[in-house]
């Protein structure tokens, strides 16, 4: 029990620091940092941060949010698709305006969804545990972007495209052997004793090994008729993406609401536990099922919008530039 | 940092307007006033620093404490006297129950049924029902229905705008003001803006009832005109805001704000202590045995 | 061809936008639908397509009503182009956002291009064809947007405010593709607030108030000092050559060519 | 008061300049229409006038803009909002979405400005009073028709105060009725004295407002000349610009050999006075 609550602690702590970052790098944009007032050392990363909150930036939050909110519930209704999409706008910020943006916009959007939205029909009271998640979902975003993870790649040279595909088969492959087949095998791997585990676990790990292996498959296919490299960046970024997200949500599920969201995927919770996971490895379990797919699913719409975009148009953000590129041709 | 002005509202009641070299008349000052959002009663009236503080603390004591006890006795003292007061118990139970339904549904199902336990209460086919998930699922409801009922009291006696502006008045700096006060209106103009673009994409004979594949070939028309219209939206609202002086480093003087008092600075204080009070019982390990 | 009988349609919030309109349609007519914002024109033409469904009444389409037919289906009878083009707008050049259209109804291949082409020549974007639509102004957006509706090669089109933001050149290419739909044998129904554009560009004017049709006539008609009242009594102005004709005494002149011509003959 | 001397500006990312050339001089008291086909320049070149371009959105500009004689260049866009006023198309997007009523929309640039609470009381009053809105002032920003939502749009700039006010085609997205009420709010802008640069399509909105008519092409100004004379001209008509309906109809009776009856004026009249 003792350990549980150190794990909370350790979950307010980290979130306490997270709020206290964010207000300061909103706090700063009061007082413009002057260059000639001669500020002390490490005011230039101050200063960086704040410029990642312009008046675009700010505009750009409160729509963001909103998209999370509305598109997550609306397209997935309209087609009948499980498809969750409810941190587009996160990610947008994220990329566009930087990682503390994005970490602003995710933390903020699960504050505003809690407390400003409570009374309203968009409210949600269940919000604000996963503010955490929020923020690290923007915050990837922001890097992978400052990275050029979201930069397209048309007609990359075959060589380059071979290292690439090479390079992100084998991202891809770690992840999944170390990053979520562990949490099905009791922490075995195919490199272990597979036939030490519980047979239901056992189809349960091949079966997502086939998965993986036909996406990975996918992948190369894609990323050799189109001769893009780009696709593999967006999609090593959305797979660890989700399953950092995975990884940091399962435990906050578990202790905060006995391990169900509330939504349809509730019933993998039950049908792992059934197969005699614990709460809270049926909760993982869950979560490395869904949270990859999603965000990489979320990450290629948010890949294909920022290239539909007039570049002129991402250029206008801080980030913009660097993260979508500029004009081609 | 940020909440470093708090010192300018702790001398009176309501922080007066900066007059500047006019004075506000007392009709003036009474207009402005009525500009806030109503509040009906005395709960409604409190400074929503007030009622935030008493839903957060209620909200992770609930957790903290955890079992039954402790959450029942937050709910039974704290939460339902108060939403009496402000004449919403109805509403905020069926608020409440509404928003807990999905996840008590889940609840259920994950914790009764497949959780595994000694004493079998029945058994549906495959699944036998057990003490210890009743136990665990009836723990974990009370809990939300009491955060449930904390925020829920929170969002009906509370405008957004009264305690984005009251936070403006603390020092929050007008540009997260503004982010969160904007959201409330940006979500109907947005579930508005889906709408048309579904329209306008079946009208172009997007099939939204076909084949999966045809599904999945409608997710960048319905979100992509989402999306990009509202980036395009960003470009015009920035400057029109630019425009109306946005952005101008300093304090700006609000048209009203929210009165504050000492007895609710007390209160304040108290639920903090309280808090960190179960905080330490939890961690220290010196929890009473009957919570 | 286009048959509402006794349509009337309520929102959920119990607006009654659609009270009782009786309006039949023939094929290849021009018809403007013209009111004050609010008084139900974009609610009607909705109805068309099956975007809404009636509340009361019935929408019939050559005589089959519309009712369980789906959306997906009926667009390929009806085209219906939105007011503001950023609300259907998401390919990244505007030939893919040209072909959308008529691709889901089945087109393919040169069948597609030539539809695509076509459009694309018609509202004069074909030299943008590789354009990242949102590198155009709003004006050639608007008429990209008429353009992916044109693709669809539909028998009836619906046009909300396709004048919206167009200057005098934009207008008048409108006015030609309103014109050459007609003599193809198309049915071209026009939400619109500019009275010259619907005096000159129509042959059939349908006045609306409060959900309900008011006038519905001739451009002459309407805008003939009769119907000074009715028009008066939702906001709208008749062109200022039908006022100048009314002061002249030379009857009903909606359209500056039928007042030199009223003129001309009261000379002679 | 504003003078924008041998001005050219692109925007980031473009190759080509939008605007070229630009000598234009607007003093105290103008009221400038100013007309083009779409793509002209138009809009830039309000986005320019009014410091906007490129302190905000980028880009190059070369030339200078003068306002009083003093540069604008490098100035924040913050401090030149209490010189400069600029109403947009879309109502909707110019409304902040954080008021509760129009009268703190209204209030809203003011209270940024940093003034005080009384100064910006008054200034509100006096603007909701000029247009004469003052029953929208307890109604929520978000519920007008778009006509009454753009007078509140024009009246959060005027209650600024700015000596010069700038609308980038202000009735374009409104129904006639909402063009009706934007063209009265013109001419009470007109009555007060400040200069007024209005970008417009609607020539019948211009015609007995303005002073003066400045018409742009390609980015460059083609006419510019007192609005009685420049209305009637055919260089308007030349590049694609709708005259009035009054010149238009006039010249079309001309045309056909006949004299132009006193009526059309004296309707075209009763229309300008409405």
């Amino acid at each position: 029990m003792s350990g549980r609550w150190v794990r909370i602690l350790a979950g307010v702590v980290a979130t306490l620091v997270a709020i206290i970052i964010g207000l300061s790098a909103s706090g700063t944009l009061d007082a413009t940092p002057d260059p000639e007032t001669g500020l002390p050392a490490g005011a230039h990363r101050i200063d960086s941060i704040a410029s990642q909150f312009t008046t675009r930036t700010i505009v750009l939050i409160p729509i963001a949010i909103a998209i999370n909110i509305v598109l997550g519930q609306t397209v997935g209704t309209a087609l009948k698709i499980p498809l969750y999409l409810d941190s587009i706008g996160t990610i947008l910020v994220g990329v566009l305006a930087g990682p503390i943006a994005g970490a602003v916009t995710g933390l903020l959007a699960n504050l505003i969804w809690t407390f400003v939205l409570a009374g309203t029909p968009f409210g949600s009271p269940f919000a604000w545990p996963y503010a955490i998640v929020a923020a690290e979902i923007g915050l990837l975003a922001g890097i992978f972007g400052y990275y050029g993870f979201f930069r397209n790649r048309p007609n990359t040279p075959t060589p380059q495209l071979v290292v690439g595909t090479v390079i992100s088969v084998v991202v891809l492959g770690a992840l999944a052997l170390w990053g979520i087949l562990p949490a099905y095998t009791e922490g075995v791997t195919f490199f272990g004793d597979l036939a030490s585990v519980d047979p239901i676990f056992q189809l349960v790990a091949i079966a997502i090994a086939i998965v993986l292996v036909l996406a990975l498959v996918a992948l190369v296919v894609q990323l050799l008729v189109r001769r893009n490299l780009g696709v593999a960046y967006v999609v090593v970024g959305g797979a660890i993406c989700g399953v950092i997200s995975a990884l940091i949500s399962a435990p906050i599920t578990e202790i905060f609401f006995g391990g169900v969201t509330g939504s349809g995927s509730d019933l993998l919770v039950a049908a792992f536990q059934q197969a005699g996971s614990t709460l809270s490895n049926a909760v993982l379990q869950q979560g490395l099922i869904q949270d990859p797919i999603d965000k990489t699913l979320t990450y290629i719409v948010v890949f294909a919008l920022l290239h539909t975009l007039s570049r002129r148009f991402t250029a206008r953000f801080p980030q913009g530039e660097r993260a979508v590129g500029v004009e081609e041709g | 940092m940020a909440w470093r002005r708090a010192d300018q509202i702790d001398s009176a009641t309501a922080p007066p307007a900066r007059t500047g070299g006019a004075s506000l008349s007392p009709a003036d000052a009474t207009y402005l006033a009525s500009l806030a959002p109503p509040a009906p009663t005395t709960y409604h009236r409190l400074n929503p620093l007030t009622k935030a503080a008493a839903a957060t603390v209620a909200t992770l004591a609930a957790f903290i404490l955890g079992g039954y006890i402790g959450p029942l006795t937050i709910l039974v003292v704290g939460v339902l006297p108060a939403a009496f007061a402000a004449g919403i118990l109805l509403k905020l139970g069926r608020f409440a129950l509404l928003i807990s339904l999905p996840v008590a549904v889940s609840v259920a199902l994950v914790s009764v049924f497949t959780r595994a336990g000694e004493t079998v209460l029945f058994v549906i086919g495959p699944f036998d029902a057990t003490l210890e998930g009743v136990d665990f699922a009836g723990q974990i409801m009370v809990r939300l229905i009491v955060v449930a009922m904390a925020l829920g009291l929170f969002g009906l006696t509370t405008d957004p705008r009264a305690l984005v502006v009251d936070l403006e008045h603390r020092g929050m700096p007008p540009r997260v003001a503004f982010a969160a006060a904007a959201t409330l209106e940006t979500i109907p103009a947005m579930i508005d803006r889906a709408t048309t673009i579904q329209a306008a994409q079946r009208a172009r004979g997007l099939d939204t009832e076909g084949s999966l594949r045809a599904r999945l070939r409608g997710v960048m028309p319905l979100i992509g005109p989402v999306i990009l219209s509202s980036l395009t939206e960003v470009e015009e609202r920035s400057l029109a805001l630019e425009v109306r002086a946005f952005g101008r480093p300093g304090r700006r003087d609000l048209l009203w704000s929210l009165p504050d008092s000492s007895r609710q600075r007390f209160v304040r204080w108290l639920l903090l202590v309280v808090l960190v009070a179960v905080i330490a019982a939890r961690v220290t390990g010196s929890m009473p045995a009957f919570l | 061809m286009i048959d509402l009988r006794e349509l009337a349609f309520v929102y959920p919030d119990g607006t009654r936008a659609i009270d009782g309109v009786d309006l039949s349609i023939g094929r290849g007519e021009v018809v403007a639908i013209i009111g004050q914002n609010g008084s139900g024109k974009s609610t009607l033409v909705k109805h068309l397509n099956g975007l809404l469904r009636p509340t009361e009444g019935a929408v019939l389409l050559e005589g089959e009503p519309t009712l369980g037919r789906r959306v997906a289906n009926l667009a390929a009878r009806v085209g219906l182009v939105f007011q503001d083009p950023d609300r259907q707008i998401f390919a990244g050049r505007v030939r893919a956002e040209v072909s959308f259209g008529p691709r889901n109804l089945g087109l393919r291949g040169p069948e597609l291009d030539a539809a695509v082409d076509e459009a694309l020549l018609a509202v004069g974007l074909a030299d943008a064809a590789g354009a990242n639509p949102y590198d155009l102004g709003y004006s050639r957006r608007k008429l990209l947007a008429l353009a992916s509706v044109l693709a669809m090669g539909t028998p009836v089109i619906v046009l909300d405010e396709p004048t919206t933001g167009q200057d005098s050149a934009g207008i008048t290419r409108i006015q030609g593709i309103v014109a050459s739909l007609a003599s193809a044998g198309r049915t071209v129904i026009a939400i619109s607030h500019d009275m010259r554009f619907v005096a000159e560009t129509f042959r059939r004017v349908v006045v609306m108030r409060a959900g309900r049709v008011v006038l519905d006539g001739s451009p002459a008609e309407v805008f003939g000092e009769d119907s000074w009242p009715a028009l008066a009594s939702t906001y709208l102005e008749p062109p200022l050559a039908a006022r100048v004709g009314a002061r002249l005494g030379l009857g009903s002149t909606p359209t500056e060519a039928s007042l030199v011509e009223a003129l001309v003959a009261a000379r002679g | 008061m504003l003078e924008l001397r041998g001005v050219a500006y692109r925007y980031p990312g473009y190759a080509r300049s939008v605007l070229q050339d630009l000598d234009i001089a607007i003093d105290r008291h103008e009221i400038v229409g100013l007309v083009g086909p779409n793509e002209a320049g138009k809009s830039t070149l309000c986005l320019v006038a009014a410091g906007l371009a490129p302190a905000s959105i980028g880009g190059t500009l070369t030339g200078s803009v003068l306002m009083d004689g003093k540069p604008i260049a490098g100035l924040p866009v913050h401090e030149l909002a209490a010189w400069v006023g600029l109403v947009f198309q879309d109502p909707n997007t110019q409304r902040s979405g954080v008021t509760g009523t129009v009268f703190e929309e209204v209030a809203l640039g003011s209270v940024n400005l940093g003034r005080p609470v009384a100064e910006t009381v008054a200034r509100t009053r006096s603007s909701l009073a000029t247009l004469r809105i003052e029953h929208l002032a307890d109604r929520d920003p978000m519920r007008l028709s778009g006509g009454q939502a753009q007078l509140v749009a024009i009246a959060s700039i005027l209650a600024m105060e700015p000596r010069l006010f700038i609308l980038d085609e202000p009735t374009a997205q409104l129904d006639p009725e909402g063009t009706r009420l934007v063209g009265q709010a013109l001419r009470r802008l007109a009555a007060t004295g400040t200069a007024l640069l209005i970008a417009e399509h609607k020539t019948d909105l211009l015609d007995g407002l303005c002073t003066r008519i400045i018409a742009l092409d390609g980015g460059r100004v083609v006419l510019d000349g007192p609005a009685d004379t420049a209305l009637e001209s055919d260089g308007l008509t030349g590049i694609g610009i709708q005259p009035p309906a009054r010149v238009r109809l006039a010249r079309a009776i001309k045309a056909s050999g006949l004299r132009v009856p006193d009526e059309l004026e004296q309707v075209a009249a009763g229309d300008r006075s409405a």
